[in-house]
């Protein structure tokens, strides 16, 4: 199957981790559905960029760790891994507190790069 | 023109699921195809059979069943989602020692996969969450 | 290419109907179903920044709209109302669905 | 038991209708509590306010109507129903399009009244 | 002092229910008293025995089940709730033909005045939820 | 008569923070759970909103913030950090808990 032939498909975040477990089952979707060989891309925007902080401890929760998880994502032939510029701004996060050297753009590149897909997946 | 749905919340408390299901019942009136409706996250008890609801409401498990059982509307959940909020069918039942099982008329448990090569095959995917 | 963007939430609780205006491109249409319908309401603030958004249409799904006790004259201008069919339609005309969840 | 025994409890509704189920499961426990001689009011504010809007017409949705539910406060011995003023302010609804003669509250007295609750529920 | 909890989502989809066990157990570690636990809306989930949780992830019903065979605490379901969305012990599944049931250990069935019953004894009622 | 206001959602996602801010009276407190303990961050429009807010005093869940990858050095000033032991003495030291969800 050429490039051509391949669907664009981006992964949404919108929603922080752990309050709920959209976060945790998109990148389990992700994970798995990665391997059919699509151009697959993941944006974190909003609340989304919570997911990418920096030493998170879920261990007094009992939950698994999300941060830990989210990583994988490196270990994946993506096209790309996006977070929101104006999302961290607004959330005081500087880019080098994140898990993973997700690429930052600004909201009207990420706007442009949303249009651009064959099929947006939300959660 | 071929249509994926994905359903994220359960049946009642969202009105997703009530959504998901008008777009397919009109998608399919006007001669379109549902090609699969993927159930993930808790829109997984969409497909209990256990459900009892009162006479003059509406209800959402059955109302799947009817559109797989006229239109031959594919219904997948998710095996990960469902085995979390227990959601069986008799062969995961069996599997896992509990005895009995609760999957609905008209659904089947199939995997993550199944979402996306639907949405590759289909023309258009949409998505109905909260 | 152009998007239909869908919106399910009352923009006075969450904030998907504005990230969804932030974001949706001249050229692109909206469409406020469930709760998103509150969206569209004239004389309230989101109806205003509704009505400031680049997106080149904005629809609102009549069943929706009704069952909140809402007709269209209570939309801000150049709203259209859609049935479930007209739903159907736009996601036809559209290349891509997008749901702001 | 006397008024003074007697249990101040205020159900606070703070969701829209049909986009959920909160808001008539919540009516639902009211209705069905109230029986128990407790003095109940039930508050409306922020999207809450929607549930009280007149004309509510949910059957091409084939939901139960919310609207004609909720008149049925108006036959319990309730406390109070209350309806918060900036809420339906910012909404632009007018007290005249309310399904039922609720109290229109400022919030300040909103406020004070919720914090005079021996119990408040949330949904 | 006695509290009693109301807890409005199922399990993993939001983190009330975890939330609400943790409160649990730090007031009875703490020599209070939980004098019911009340489950509504989609909270109901939380009473099912189908659930199949990998290994290393923690299982919200069986922790609620051991809580109540540890400390007696009361796990009361909503009924009207539960049959909406197909949560039914042996008695309800008997009596709606659905020949089985899915309510797990330690949790029962009740009506919606045993909430306001336990709010009114209790000292303090919390509510869990999204 | 003292309540304790309790909030679980994120003030970027949704009103309930700021519904709460709204009517928290002077003399009362606010404990920030799950997703709530993001209004508490320092350099923030929520934690700039939390610092004007009328309630006495506010504190946030400790292992919730730590699960997110903050610290009390992230907090916006006067902001309490409680364990779960903490979360029960403040619900046992205020005669009401109201959750806004």
């Amino acid at each position: 199957m050429g490039v051509a032939d391949k669907k664009r498909i981006l992964y949404v975040q919108r929603r922080a981790p752990y309050g709920s477990l959209y976060a945790q089952e998109a990148l389990e979707m992700l994970l798995m559905g990665a391997a059919f060989g699509q151009r697959v891309s993941i944006a974190f925007l909003d609340d989304g960029v919570f997911q990418l902080k920096a030493d998170q401890q879920p261990g007094a929760l009992g939950m698994k760790n999300y941060g830990r998880m989210v990583r994988a994502l490196e270990l994946h032939d993506l096209e790309g891994i996006y977070v929101e510029r104006e999302s961290l701004a607004e959330r005081n996060i500087e880019s080098g507190q994140l898990v993973l050297p997700a690429e930052v753009l600004p909201r009207a590149e990420l706007s442009q790069l949303m249009a651009a897909q064959d099929m947006v997946l939300s959660f | 023109m071929k249509f994926a749905l994905l359903v994220n919340e359960g049946p009642y408390q969202h009105q997703a699921a009530d959504s998901a299901w008008h777009f397919a019942c009109a998608a399919l009136a006007r001669g379109h195809g549902i090609s699969r409706v993927f159930f993930y996250h808790d829109g997984v008890y969409n497909g209990t059979r256990l459900g009892v609801v009162p006479q003059d409401e509406r209800h959402i498990p059955e109302r799947w069943s009817a559109l797989a059982e006229e239109h031959g509307v594919d219904l997948v959940i998710c095996v990960a989602a469902a085995q979390r909020r227990g959601i069986l069918d008799a062969a995961e039942g069996r599997r896992h020692g509990k005895g009995t099982d609760n999957l609905a008329e008209g659904f089947r448990i199939g995997g993550l996969g199944q979402l996306i090569e639907s949405g590759i095959e289909a023309d258009r995917l949409l998505v109905f969450g909260d | 290419m152009t998007t239909l963007h869908l919106v399910n939430k009352s923009p006075f609780e969450k904030d998907a109907f504005d990230s969804c205006l932030r974001h949706a491109l001249p050229g692109s249409a909206v469409l406020l179903i469930e709760d998103g319908i509150y969206g569209a309401l004239r004389g309230t603030p989101p109806g205003d920044r509704l009505q400031q958004a680049t997106a080149q249409q904005c629809y609102v799904l009549e069943a929706d709209l009704q069952a909140r006790g809402f007709g269209s004259e209570a939309l801000v201008k150049d709203v259209q109302m859609v049935d479930y069919d007209g739903f159907v339609e736009l996601a036809v005309a559209h290349d891509l669905v997008q749901s702001w969840l």
